[in-house]
C-alpha cells in the first residue's frame, strides 16, 4: 500500500512525534476574509514567539514567565519551526489547512484561529487526531463548555466573563434602574454573548425590553435600530463582532442615539466584546462605549509591558489582544512540553491542566482542568475620548479580578473525552 | 368535415394586438395530398401553421388532427401525435453535428416524448444512425455529417432540417418555404424529394413563394390575404382566379 | 485620414502611371482571402464595377457568396487575411464596418437582422443616426405603405416579407454608394418581389452601384450589367450578365437553369 | 489509437490508474497527503455532477452548494443516530440530496437563463441562512454538526459498547480517515466517472445537449424538455449530495458555510476552469482551485526564502518579496489572476490548453493549408 | 405607526442603495449582455476613492519627538495634516466634507477604471459564453480587492459625515406627528442622491437616441455597426457610466457603511437578485425591484413580524425574488429574449 511510500515505516508513539533536531508547530490564522488583519497579528505574534523560544532577540515573556522551564533553547531541545495556514475564518478550510499542517508537515500543535466556530471545528479535530490545539481568540461559552475537548485548551476570556465583569461596572456607571435592549447576531457566540450579558444586566435589577436577532454581515442595521428609540429602552446592547460590529455601533451613533435622552437619563450603547481592530474600523464612534476585553497593550504590569516592548520594537506598533494571546498560547504549550519532559499529549495535557502561572499579562492565571478555560483578571474598557495616538483607541476602566470571573465548571455541559494518544 | 381529412382547421381567428392575423379560417388537408398555401407576405401563413403546432393558441376556432382536438396539447405533444414542421427560418441545433441533428428526433419519434435510457449507449444505436446517415444522403448533406449545424450556408441549414423532420416519418410535413434560399439546382432536388415522399403517402402542407415549386407540387391551393383564405381549389382554379392575380402573382403569371 | 489619401489618389491620377490600378475602377476588390476561424472560404475573389452598375454575384448554396458580401462590408466574420478592396479609390480593407457604413457601403444581409425590442421606426431612425444620410423617413414611408401601416409594431414580429421591405428601407435611409444585396427576394411574394425589382431599378437609376447575389438567377441578371459566378470560394466566371444569359453550357453548368 | 482511447475499458482502466496512483504522482506537486486527496476526489464529484447539469443542459445552478450541505447533514445525522458505517450515510446523503432537488428543481425549472440561476441561488441562500440561525437544533448553526459523546448511534451501540472518545466512521470495520478513506473517496469517483461517461455518451445525454443547442426546437422535435432538465438537475444534485455525505465519512462535521453561495460559486469555477461540458474538465478545474486553496495558501516567507535560497542575497530578497503577493495570504490573487489568464487565452478552459497541446504534437489537421501570413496594416 | 413610517424610510433608504447599485448592474448586464461579477468590486473601489482622498488630505507631517517615548520603546511621533497647516479654515472644511467632495475624484477615476476595464478586457468577452465572463469577472473582482486588501488592510475604515449633516432629522417636527421621529441627515442625504442619479441615467438611456442605440448594439451589434454605427466606443461609454454609478454609490455609502476591501462581494449578490427580480434588460425594473425588495427587508425585521415568522429577516429578500419569478417569469418588468437561455 502507498501508506509505506509516504510515512515512516518505523513505529510511532503518537502522532507526528518529533525525531529529528526540530518540532514543528501549525499556525493556522485568517489570512483572507474579514479577520485578515487580526490573522497577520496572530502570525506576528507567533514568529515572534517561535523567536523566543529558540532564544532569538529579546527573550519577550520568557523573562517575565512565572515558570521558568523554558531556556530559550527551543523546546526540550528541539528547534521551534512552524507552518502556517489559512483558516479564511470557515470551519471546513480550517479543519483543511489544519489537516493539511499534522498529515503534511507534520506539525506537532495547532494554534490560532479568530472566531468560535473555526476554534471548535478545529479543537474537535486535533482531539480526533490526537494533536493539541491551543486555541486562539475566541469568546463563545461553547469553546471551553459544551463543545470542550480534551485536547483544545484556551487562554482567551469568554462571553460568561464579559458578563460578570461587565455587569457591576454598568451599575456603577449607568445605575441600576435601566432598561436594555439587544442586538444579537444570530448565530451561536451571539446568543451565548446575549444570554451571559442578560443574566449579568437582569441580576442587577435591569429590565430587558427585547432582544433581537439580527443576521449575520446584515451590513444595514438600520432597520433594528429604529425600533429602539421607542422602544423605553435606554440601553442599546451590541452583541456583534468584526464587522457586524463596527456597522451596527456606527449606524446606531448616526441614529442619534448617543445624543438622546430617554426616561430622564443619557441613552447609552454597550459593546460586550471589544477588539482594538474593532474600535479602529468603528473610529469616532467608539469614544466613551463600554465593553470588555481580554487584554490591552496599556496595561502596566510587568509581562504586558514587557510583550509590549518586544512586539512593538520588532514590528513598529503595539500588539492586540489577539496577538497576545497567541503569544502566550504558543509559550505556555512549550513550557508544558518542558515541564512534562516529553511531547506525548497525554503528559502535556496533564502539565497543561490545573497550571497555575502568572508574569504573561492579566495577573495571576489559572489552567482549569475540568473544561480547559484560563481563570484571570478581565478587563473592562471605554473607547478613549482623547486618544494620545492611532493605537490609544481603548483606556481601561477596570481590572476585575480573577475571582470575581471564576464560575462553575459544570453549568455548561459538556465532556472533555479521553487523553490516549493517537498515531496519525 | 371531409371523412378523409387529416388536419382540419376549422373557424380559427388570430390577432395581435389590433391586428388581425387570422380571421374566420377554415381548412382541409385531405390524407396524403400536397396542399399548398401561397399569400402575400404578411397574410398569416406563418401564423396559421403556429396555431397547427400549438405555438400560438387561436383566439377561437379549433384545429383537429386525426380526429384529435389539440387545443390544449404542447408542442411536443403535437409532434408526437405525427406533426413535424420545417421553419421559415430554420431552428436547428446550432452547436451539434449535422448527425446529432438528425438523431434526436429520431430518438424522439422512437422513444416518445420522454425516455430515459441513460445507460444505452449512443454508438450501439448502430440503426438510428444508419437511418440518420440515410436522411442526411437524402437531402444531400451526407458529406457534411460531422460538421457543427451552426456553421453551414443558409441554403444547407434548410435542407438539415428538412431532414431532421423527415427521419420523424409523420403523418403530416408542415412545410414552411422549404426552398427560399436554395439555388435552382437544390429546389429542383428538393422538390423531386416532396414528390417520392409524396409517393410514400405523407400528407403535407407546405407554403411557398415559389411558383414553380408550388405548382409542381400541389395538389391543391389555398391562398391567404390579409388573415382571410380567399380561394381555394386545385392548381388550375387558382391560376385563372382573377382576385388571385390581383392580390398575390402580380403581373408575372 | 481621408483628406491625406485623397491627396494621394490625386497624385496618383496626375501621374498616370500606366499599370492597371485598383483605385481606378470605383470599387474593386483585389484577391481576397477569408477565413470563419480556421475554415478557409473566401479564397481568392477579384470584382471590378464602374459606377451605378450593376453586378450579379451567382453560384450554389455555400458558394461563398454570403461570405464575400460580408467581407466586403467588413464584417469582423469572415476575417480578411489577404487581398484588398477600394472604393471610390479609397482603401476599405483596412476599415471595420462601421467606417466601411460610413463611407457608403450598406449590405441587406440574408437573414435580414431586424433588430429584436426596437419598433420599425426606431428600426430606422437608428440607420439615420451616423452621417451620411439618404432617404428620409417620409420618403420611405411612401415608397413602402406596409412599413408606414407598422411602424410602430416591434419590428421582428413582422412577417418575413415585411422585415425584408424593413432591411431594405434600413439601406436606403443611408446615403448608399454601393449597396449589397443578399438575396433580397427571398421569401417574397411574387407581388413584392416585382416591387423591389422596382425599387431595385429606381436605385439603378439614381445611379446607385449594387452587387445583387440571389437565387433566382434570371431576375437577377435581367437587371445586372455584370455577372461573376463564384464556386467553392473562387471566381469561376466573370462577364457581361447578357453573356450569361445566353449561354446555356455556363448556365447549365453552374446555376442549374 | 483514437479508436482505442474511446474504447470504454480502456477510458475506465486508464482513469482508475491515473486516480489510485494519485498518492504517488502528485508526490513532487506536495499534494501527497490524505486529506487533499480526499478533496480532490470529493470534489471532482462534485465537479462532474454538476457538469451533467451545466454542461449538457446549459442551466447554470447558483444553487449546487445546499445539495452539497444537505449530503453532509444528512450523513452526519445518520453517524449520530444510527451507525458509523459509511455505507447508509451515503445513502441518506444522496437521497436526501436527491429529494431536495427534485422539490427545488421542479420549481425553478420553471424558468430557463438568468432566472432559473437565480431562483436556485435564492434557493440555497433561504437553505444558508436558515441553517446558520433558525434551523439550529437541527444544523448546530454556526459551530456547524459535530459527533458527541451523547449521541444515540442506535444500531452501533446495540452490537457494542461505545468507548472513551468518539468513534471514527468506518466501511464495516476500516476506518475511514486518512488514506482508506482516500481509495474508498477514489472508488467512488471511479464509478461516478462511468456514470457521467454513460449519460455523455447515451441518447438521454445526446437530448441534454439538444436542449442546451435549442430548447426551442426541442419541442417542435416531439420531446418534453421538462422531465430531462428536472432528471439531469436531480441526478447532479444526488453527485452533489454524494459528494457532501463523503466530505462528512472523511470527516465527520457539517457546517452551514457548505451551503453559502460562495460554495456554489466556486463550484461553477470549477466546472469553466476545466472545460464546461467536456467529461474531466471539472475534474481537472476542482483539482486546480483545490490545490492553490490548499498548497499556495500555505507558503510562508520562511519556505519562500528556502526556495530562493540559491539567488544571491539581494535578489533573493526581491524574489520573495515579489513571490509573497502571490502566496500565504496572498493566494486569492494567484486565483484571481489565473482564473482571468485561463479564461483569456484558453476560452473552453484546461481541456481546451489540452487539446490545443494534443493538436501540436500530432502535427495539425489536415485540411487546406493557409495561404501567406495577414499582409493586412492594422486599423 | 411611527414604527411603520420610520421603517418605511429605512427601506426606501435601503432600496436606494440597492437600486444604485443594481443600476449599473443592469447596463451592463441587460444592456451591454456582460455578466459583471466584478461590478461589486466597482461598488468597493469607489468607497475606496473616498478613503484615499480622506486619506491624501489627512497627509500628516510627522515629527519625531527625541524627548518622549512610547510603550514600546521608540521615539514618539507628533503628528498634524499637511492640509490644516497649509490651509487653515478651508483645509479642515475640505477634511470635513471629505466624502461629499471626493465625488469629484471618484467621477473621473471611476470613469477612467471602468473604460481601461472595458477596452482592456470586456470587450473581448462581448460574444464569449456568459461562463467566460463569470470566470473572467470574478477573477478580476478577487485581484482588484486583493490589491485593496494590500494596500489598505482587511480591517474596515470609518469615513465620518461632514458635522452639518451627522446629526438626525427631526422628521417628527416636519410632518406634525410630534417629536421622537428622527431620521439621520446623511441618510436622507443618500436617499436623494440616489433618486437623482437614477433620474439622470435613465432619463439619458431611455429618452435619447444615443440610448436607444445603445439597447439597439446589445441586441446584435454587427447590424448596428453595418449602419455606420460605432458602436465599440458607445458600449465603452455605457460601461463607464455604469462604473461611474456603483462608484458613486460607493462613495456616498462610506459613512453608514465603514468601507472594507470585501464590501463589494457582499453587495455582489444581492444586487443581482435585485437585478432579476426587476427583470433583465429593465432600468426600471431594476430601479422597482431596489425599493421593493429594501422596502419589504425593512418591514420583515420589525419585531412583531418577527416574532410570527421567526427568522423571516433572514430570507425575506430571496423569499420575495422566489415568489416574484415564479408569479412573473420575467421578473417584475425583464423584457422577452434576454437572458432567457
Ligand atoms: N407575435 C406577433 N405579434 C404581433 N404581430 C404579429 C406577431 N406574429 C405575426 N404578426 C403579424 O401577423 C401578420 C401575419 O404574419 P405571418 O408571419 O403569419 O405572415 P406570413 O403570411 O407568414 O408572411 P411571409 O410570407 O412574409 O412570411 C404579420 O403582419 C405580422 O406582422
Ligand atoms: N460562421 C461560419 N463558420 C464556419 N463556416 C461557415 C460559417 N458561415 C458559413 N460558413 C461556410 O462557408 C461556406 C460559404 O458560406 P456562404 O454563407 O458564404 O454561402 P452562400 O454562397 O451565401 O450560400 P447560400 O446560398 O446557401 O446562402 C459554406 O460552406 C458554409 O458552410
Ligand atoms: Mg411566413
Ligand atoms: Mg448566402
Amino acid at each position: 500500500a502507498p501508506m509505506s511510500f509516504v510515512r515512516g515505516a518505523y513505529a510511532q508513539d503518537f502522532c507526528n512525534m518529533p525525531t529529528g533536531g526540530s518540532v514543528t508547530l501549525g499556525f493556522n490564522v485568517p489570512q483572507s476574509g474579514p479577520y485578515a488583519d487580526e490573522g497577520a497579528d496572530e502570525l506576528r505574534a507567533y514568529q515572534l514567539a517561535t523567536k523566543h523560544l529558540n532564544g532569538e532577540g529579546d527573550g519577550g515573556l520568557l523573562n517575565t514567565f512565572s515558570s521558568k522551564a523554558l531556556k530559550g533553547n527551543g523546546i526540550l531541545g528541539k528547534k521551534v519551526e512552524f507552518v502556517t495556514g489559512d483558516t479564511q475564518t470557515k470551519s471546513d478550510a480550517a479543519r483543511a489547512s489544519a489537516k493539511r499542517m499534522i498529515e503534511k508537515d507534520g506539525a506537532i500543535m495547532i494554534t490560532g484561529g479568530s472566531s468560535s466556530g473555526v476554534a471548535v471545528a478545529v479543537q474537535g479535530l486535533c482531539q480526533e487526531m490526537g494533536v493539541i490545539f491551543m486555541a486562539g481568540l475566541t469568546h463563545s461559552n461553547d469553546t471551553t463548555g459544551k463543545d470542550k475537548r480534551r485536547y483544545g485548551f484556551r487562554h482567551f476570556f469568554n462571553a460568561y466573563q464579559s458578563g460578570l465583569a461587565l455587569g457591576p461596572i454598568l451599575a456603577e456607571e449607568l445605575g441600576k434602574d435601566r432598561t436594555a435592549y439587544h442586538l444579537t447576531a444570530d448565530y451561536n457566540w451571539g446568543w451565548t454573548q446575549e444570554e451571559s450579558i442578560k443574566d449579568a444586566t437582569e441580576g442587577l435589577g435591569w429590565q430587558t425590553a427585547n432582544a433581537v436577532r439580527t443576521p449575520l454581515g446584515a451590513g444595514d442595521f438600520s432597520q433594528y435600530l429604529t425600533p429602539v428609540l421607542n422602544s423605553g429602552a435606554d440601553v442599546l446592547i451590541l452583541n456583534h463582532y468584526g464587522k457586524d460590529m463596527v456597522n451596527s455601533l456606527t449606524q446606531a451613533v448616526q441614529f442619534g442615539m448617543r445624543e438622546k435622552q430617554v426616561n430622564g437619563k443619557d441613552f447609552q450603547i454597550v459593546v460586550p466584546l471589544f477588539s482594538r481592530l474593532m474600535a479602529q474600523g468603528a473610529g469616532e464612534n467608539i469614544k466613551g462605549i463600554l465593553g470588555t476585553t481580554n487584554w490591552n497593550w496599556s496595561l502596566q504590569d510587568e509581562g504586558s509591558k514587557a510583550f509590549v516592548k518586544s512586539f512593538g520594537q520588532e514590528y513598529g506598533f503595539p500588539p492586540s489582544q489577539a496577538a497576545q494571546t497567541c503569544y502566550v498560547q504558543a509559550l505556555l504549550y512549550a513550557d508544558a512540553c518542558e515541564r512534562a519532559g516529553t511531547f506525548y499529549p497525554p503528559e502535556v495535557i496533564k502539565a497543561l491542566e490545573g497550571f497555575e502561572f502568572d508574569g504573561m499579562g492579566n495577573g495571576a492565571t489559572l489552567y482549569r482542568g475540568a473544561d480547559h478555560q484560563c481563570f484571570k483578571e478581565v478587563l473592562v474598557v471605554k473607547g478613549n475620548e482623547n486618544p494620545q495616538s492611532q493605537f490609544d483607541l481603548l483606556e481601561v476602566v477596570k481590572i476585575v479580578p480573577r475571582e470575581q470571573v471564576t464560575y462553575d465548571a459544570s453549568i455548561f455541559g459538556g465532556d472533555l473525552g479521553p487523553a490516549d494518544a493517537k498515531t496519525c | 368535415m371531409v371523412a378523409n381529412s387529416v388536419l382540419h382547421v376549422a373557424d380559427v381567428h388570430k390577432s395581435f394586438g389590433g391586428l388581425k392575423a387570422l380571421s374566420d379560417v377554415d381548412l382541409n388537408v385531405e390524407e396524403g395530398t400536397t396542399h399548398a398555401i401561397i399569400g402575400p407576405n404578411g397574410a398569416g401563413k406563418s401564423t396559421l401553421l403556429n396555431v397547427c403546432v400549438g405555438r400560438i393558441r387561436p383566439d377561437s376556432g379549433h384545429v383537429v388532427f386525426n380526429g384529435e382536438v389539440l387545443d390544449n396539447h404542447t408542442p411536443f405533444e403535437i409532434n408526437q401525435l405525427g406533426v413535424s414542421r420545417v421553419f421559415q427560418t430554420p431552428e436547428i441545433f446550432s452547436d451539434l453535428t449535422l448527425l446529432d441533428n438528425v438523431m434526436i428526433p429520431a430518438f424522439a419519434s422512437r422513444d416518445g416524448a420522454f425516455s430515459l435510457r441513460p445507460f444505452s449507449k449512443l454508438r450501439h444505436e448502430a440503426t438510428i444512425r444508419e437511418e440518420a446517415e440515410k436522411t442526411l444522403a437524402d437531402v444531400g448533406l451526407e458529406v457534411m455529417k460531422d460538421r457543427e449545424a451552426g456553421s453551414l450556408s443558409r441554403g444547407d441549414k434548410r435542407r438539415l432540417e428538412l431532414a431532421m423532420c423527415l427521419i420523424q416519418h409523420p403523418k403530416l410535413l408542415l412545410l414552411d418555404e422549404p426552398t427560399a434560399g436554395m439555388s435552382r439546382h437544390d429546389t429542383n432536388r428538393t422538390v423531386d424529394l416532396l414528390k417520392t415522399i409524396k409517393e410514400r403517402g405523407m400528407t403535407k402542407v407546405i407554403i411557398e413563394h415559389d411558383m414553380h415549386v408550388v405548382f409542381s407540387l400541389a395538389d391543391k391551393i389555398s391562398v391567404l390575404a390579409q388573415g382571410r383564405i380567399i380561394a381555394s381549389g386545385t392548381p388550375d382554379e387558382i391560376k385563372g382566379n382573377p382576385k388571385v392575380q390581383e392580390a398575390y402573382l402580380g403581373g408575372a403569371h | 485620414m481621408l483628406t491625406k489619401t485623397d491627396a494621394t489618389n490625386l497624385e496618383v491620377a496626375e501621374l498616370e502611371i500606366p499599370r492597371p490600378d485598383p483605385k481606378d475602377s470605383f470599387f474593386s476588390v483585389r484577391d481576397i482571402h477569408a477565413y470563419y476561424g480556421e475554415s478557409y472560404i473566401v479564397q481568392g475573389i477579384s470584382l471590378d464595377l464602374n459606377e451605378g452598375e450593376i453586378l450579379a454575384l451567382l453560384g450554389r448554396n455555400g458558394a461563398g457568396k454570403t461570405s464575400t458580401l460580408r467581407t466586403i462590408a467588413r464584417v469582423d466574420d469572415p476575417e480578411l487575411k489577404r487581398g484588398e478592396i477600394y472604393l471610390g479609390g479609397q482603401s476599405l480593407h483596412d476599415k471595420k464596418s462601421y467606417q466601411a457604413a460610413q463611407m457608403g457601403i450598406q449590405l441587406v444581409p440574408e437573414d435580414r437582422r431586424i433588430i429584436g425590442g426596437l419598433t420599425v421606426e426606431e428600426n430606422l431612425i437608428l440607420s439615420q443616426v451616423e452621417e451620411p444620410l439618404g432617404w428620409e423617413l417620409e420618403r420611405i414611408y411612401e415608397h413602402f405603405p406596409r412599413l408606414a401601416e407598422r411602424r410602430s409594431q416591434i419590428g421582428t414580429t413582422l412577417s418575413g416579407g415585411e422585415q425584408q421591405m424593413l432591411a431594405v428601407a434600413r439601406a436606403l435611409a443611408r446615403d448608399v454608394k454601393l449597396l449589397l444585396l443578399d438575396e433580397p427576394y427571398e421569401g417574397l411574394a411574387p407581388v413584392i418581389v416585382q416591387e423591389i425589382e422596382k425599387i431595385v431599378r429606381q436605385i439603378k437609376e439614381i445611379g446607385i452601384t449594387t452587387i445583387i447575389v440571389e437565387q433566382n438567377a434570371v431576375a437577377a441578371l435581367k437587371l445586372a450589367d455584370k455577372a461573376v459566378i463564384v464556386d467553392m470560394g473562387e471566381v469561376v466566371y466573370s462577364g457581361a450578365a447578357q453573356d450569361v444569359l445566353d449561354d446555356e453550357d455556363l448556365r447549365n453548368e453552374y446555376l442549374a437553369i | 489509437m483514437k479508436e482505442m482511447l474511446n474504447r470504454e475499458p480502456f477510458a475506465l482502466a486508464a482513469f482508475s490508474l491515473v486516480i489510485l496512483l494519485m498518492p504517488i504522482w502528485l508526490t513532487p506537486f506536495g499534494a501527497n497527503y490524505p486529506d487533499l486527496l480526499q478533496k480532490f476526489a470529493i470534489f471532482a464529484i462534485f465537479a462532474m455532477g454538476f457538469n451533467i447539469l451545466f454542461g449538457l443542459t446549459g442551466y447554470l445552478s447558483f444553487g449546487h452548494a445546499a445539495f452539497l450541505g444537505v449530503g453532509s447533514y444528512a450523513a452526519v445525522w445518520s453517524f449520530k443516530l444510527f451507525t458509523m458505517n459509511v455505507i447508509p450515510a451515503i445513502f441518506f446523503g444522496v437521497a436526501f440530496a436527491g429529494i431536495f432537488a427534485l422539490a427545488i428543481g421542479y420549481v425553478s425549472l420553471r424558468r430557463s437563463g438568468i432566472y432559473f440561476s437565480i431562483l436556485t441561488l435564492a434557493f440555497a441562500q433561504m437553505s444558508y441562512n436558515l441553517a446558520y440561525s433558525v434551523l439550529t437544533p437541527i444544523t448546530n448553526g454556526e459551530t456547524g454538526l459535530q459527533l458527541t459523546l451523547q449521541d444515540p448511534r442506535i444500531i452501533d451501540n446495540a452490537f457494542t459498547t461505545p468507548g472513551a472518545g468518539l468513534p471514527e466512521t468506518n466501511l464495516f470495520g476500516i476506518d475511514m480517515s486518512g488514506y482508506p478513506g482516500f481509495y474508498f473517496c477514489a472508488v467512488v469517483l471511479i464509478i461516478c466517472f462511468f456514470i457521467t461517461r454513460r449519460i455523455f455518451n447515451s441518447p438521454f445525454g445526446l437530448t441534454l445537449r439538444g436542449i442546451k443547442s435549442n430548447q426551442n426546437r426541442m419541442g417542435y422535435t416531439g420531446l418534453n424538455t421538462r422531465p430531462y432538465t428536472l432528471t439531469a438537475f436531480v441526478i447532479s444534485g444526488m453527485f452533489a449530495g454524494l459528494a457532501g455525505s463523503l466530505l462528512a465519512v472523511t470527516d465527520p462535521l457539517a457546517g452551514a458555510e457548505r451551503m453559502q453561495w460562495t460554495a456554489s460559486g466556486e463550484v461553477v469555477l470549477m466546472t469553466i476552469l476545466g472545460g464546461v461540458g467536456t467529461l474531466i474538465g471539472p475534474m481537472l478545474g476542482a483539482w486546480l482551485i483545490k490545490y492553490l486553496e490548499n498548497i499556495f495558501s500555505s507558503f510562508n516567507e520562511i519556505t519562500l526564502e528556502h526556495f530562493f535560497s540559491f539567488l544571491p542575497e539581494g535578489l533573493q530578497s526581491f524574489a520573495v518579496e515579489l513571490a509573497s503577493l502571490f502566496v500565504g495570504e496572498g493566494w486569492h490573487l494567484t486565483l484571481g489572476v489565473l482564473f482571468m489568464l485561463i479564461v483569456i487565452f484558453l476560452p473552453g478552459g484546461l481541456m481546451e490548453g489540452w487539446r490545443r497541446l494534443l493538436r501540436r504534437f500530432s502535427g495539425g489537421g489536415g485540411g487546406k493549408s493557409e495561404p501567406a501570413a495577414a499582409v493586412q496594416p492594422a486599423e | 405607526m411611527d414604527a411603520i413610517l420610520l421603517q418605511l424610510l429605512n427601506g426606501l433608504d435601503k432600496g436606494g442603495a440597492y437600486a444604485l447599485i443594481a443600476l449599473g448592474l443592469t447596463l451592463v448586464f441587460g444592456t451591454l449582455g456582460v455578466v459583471n461579477f466584478a461590478h461589486g468590486a466597482l461598488f468597493m473601489l469607489g468607497a475606496f476613492c473616498a478613503v484615499t482622498f480622506n486619506k491624501l488630505l489627512g497627509l500628516e507631517k510627522v515629527v519625531v519627538d527625541e524627548t518622549q517615548t512610547t510603550a514600546w520603546g521608540t521615539a514618539l511621533e507628533i503628528r498634524t495634516p499637511y492640509i490644516e497647516s497649509w490651509f487653515g479654515e478651508f483645509g479642515s472644511f475640505l477634511l470635513n466634507y471629505s466624502v461629499p467632495v471626493s465625488i469629484i475624484v471618484a467621477i473621473p477615476v471611476m470613469l477612467v477604471i471602468g473604460i481601461v476595464m472595458e477596452r482592456g478586457l470586456i470587450k473581448h468577452f462581448y460574444k464569449r459564453p456568459h461562463a467566460d465572463q463569470i470566470l473572467v469577472t470574478f477573477g478580476l473582482a478577487i485581484v482588484l480587492q486583493e490589491i485593496i486588501k494590500h494596500y489598505f488592510g482587511a480591517n474596515p475604515i470609518p469615513q465620518a459625515a461632514p458635522a452639518a449633516v451627522a446629526g438626525s432629522a427631526d422628521i417628527g417636527a416636519w410632518l406634525g406627528l410630534g417629536d421622537g421621529l428622527v431620521y439621520p441627515w446623511w441618510r436622507l442625504v443618500y436617499f436623494g442622491f440616489s433618486a437623482a442619479v437614477i433620474a439622470a441615467v435613465f432619463a439619458f438611456l431611455q429618452f435619447t437616441t444615443y440610448g436607444m442605440v445603445v439597447r439597439a448594439g446589445m441586441r446584435d451589434s454587427e447590424t448596428v455597426g453595418l449602419l455606420g454605427i460605432n458602436i465599440q466606443k458607445r458600449f465603452t461609454v455605457v460601461f463607464g457610466i455604469a462604473a461611474v454609478v456603483a462608484g458613486l454609490a460607493g462613495v456616498m455609502y462610506t459613512p453608514i457603511l465603514p468601507p472594507d476591501y470585501h464590501m463589494g462581494m457582499d453587495f455582489l449578490v444581492l444586487s443581482f437578485v435585485v437585478v432579476v427580480v426587476g427583470g433583465m434588460g429593465s432600468l426600471p425594473g431594476a430601479v422597482l425591484a431596489g425599493f421593493l425588495l429594501g422596502v419589504l427587508q425593512s418591514f420583515a425585521s420589525m419585531n412583531a413580524v418577527m416574532t410570527i415568522f421567526p427568522g423571516i429577516n433572514q430570507i425575506i429578500i430571496y423569499l420575495v425574488a422566489v415568489v416574484i419569478l415564479l408569479t412573473m417569469p420575467r421578473g417584475l418588468l425583464g423584457r422577452e429574449g434576454v437572458m432567457e437561455d
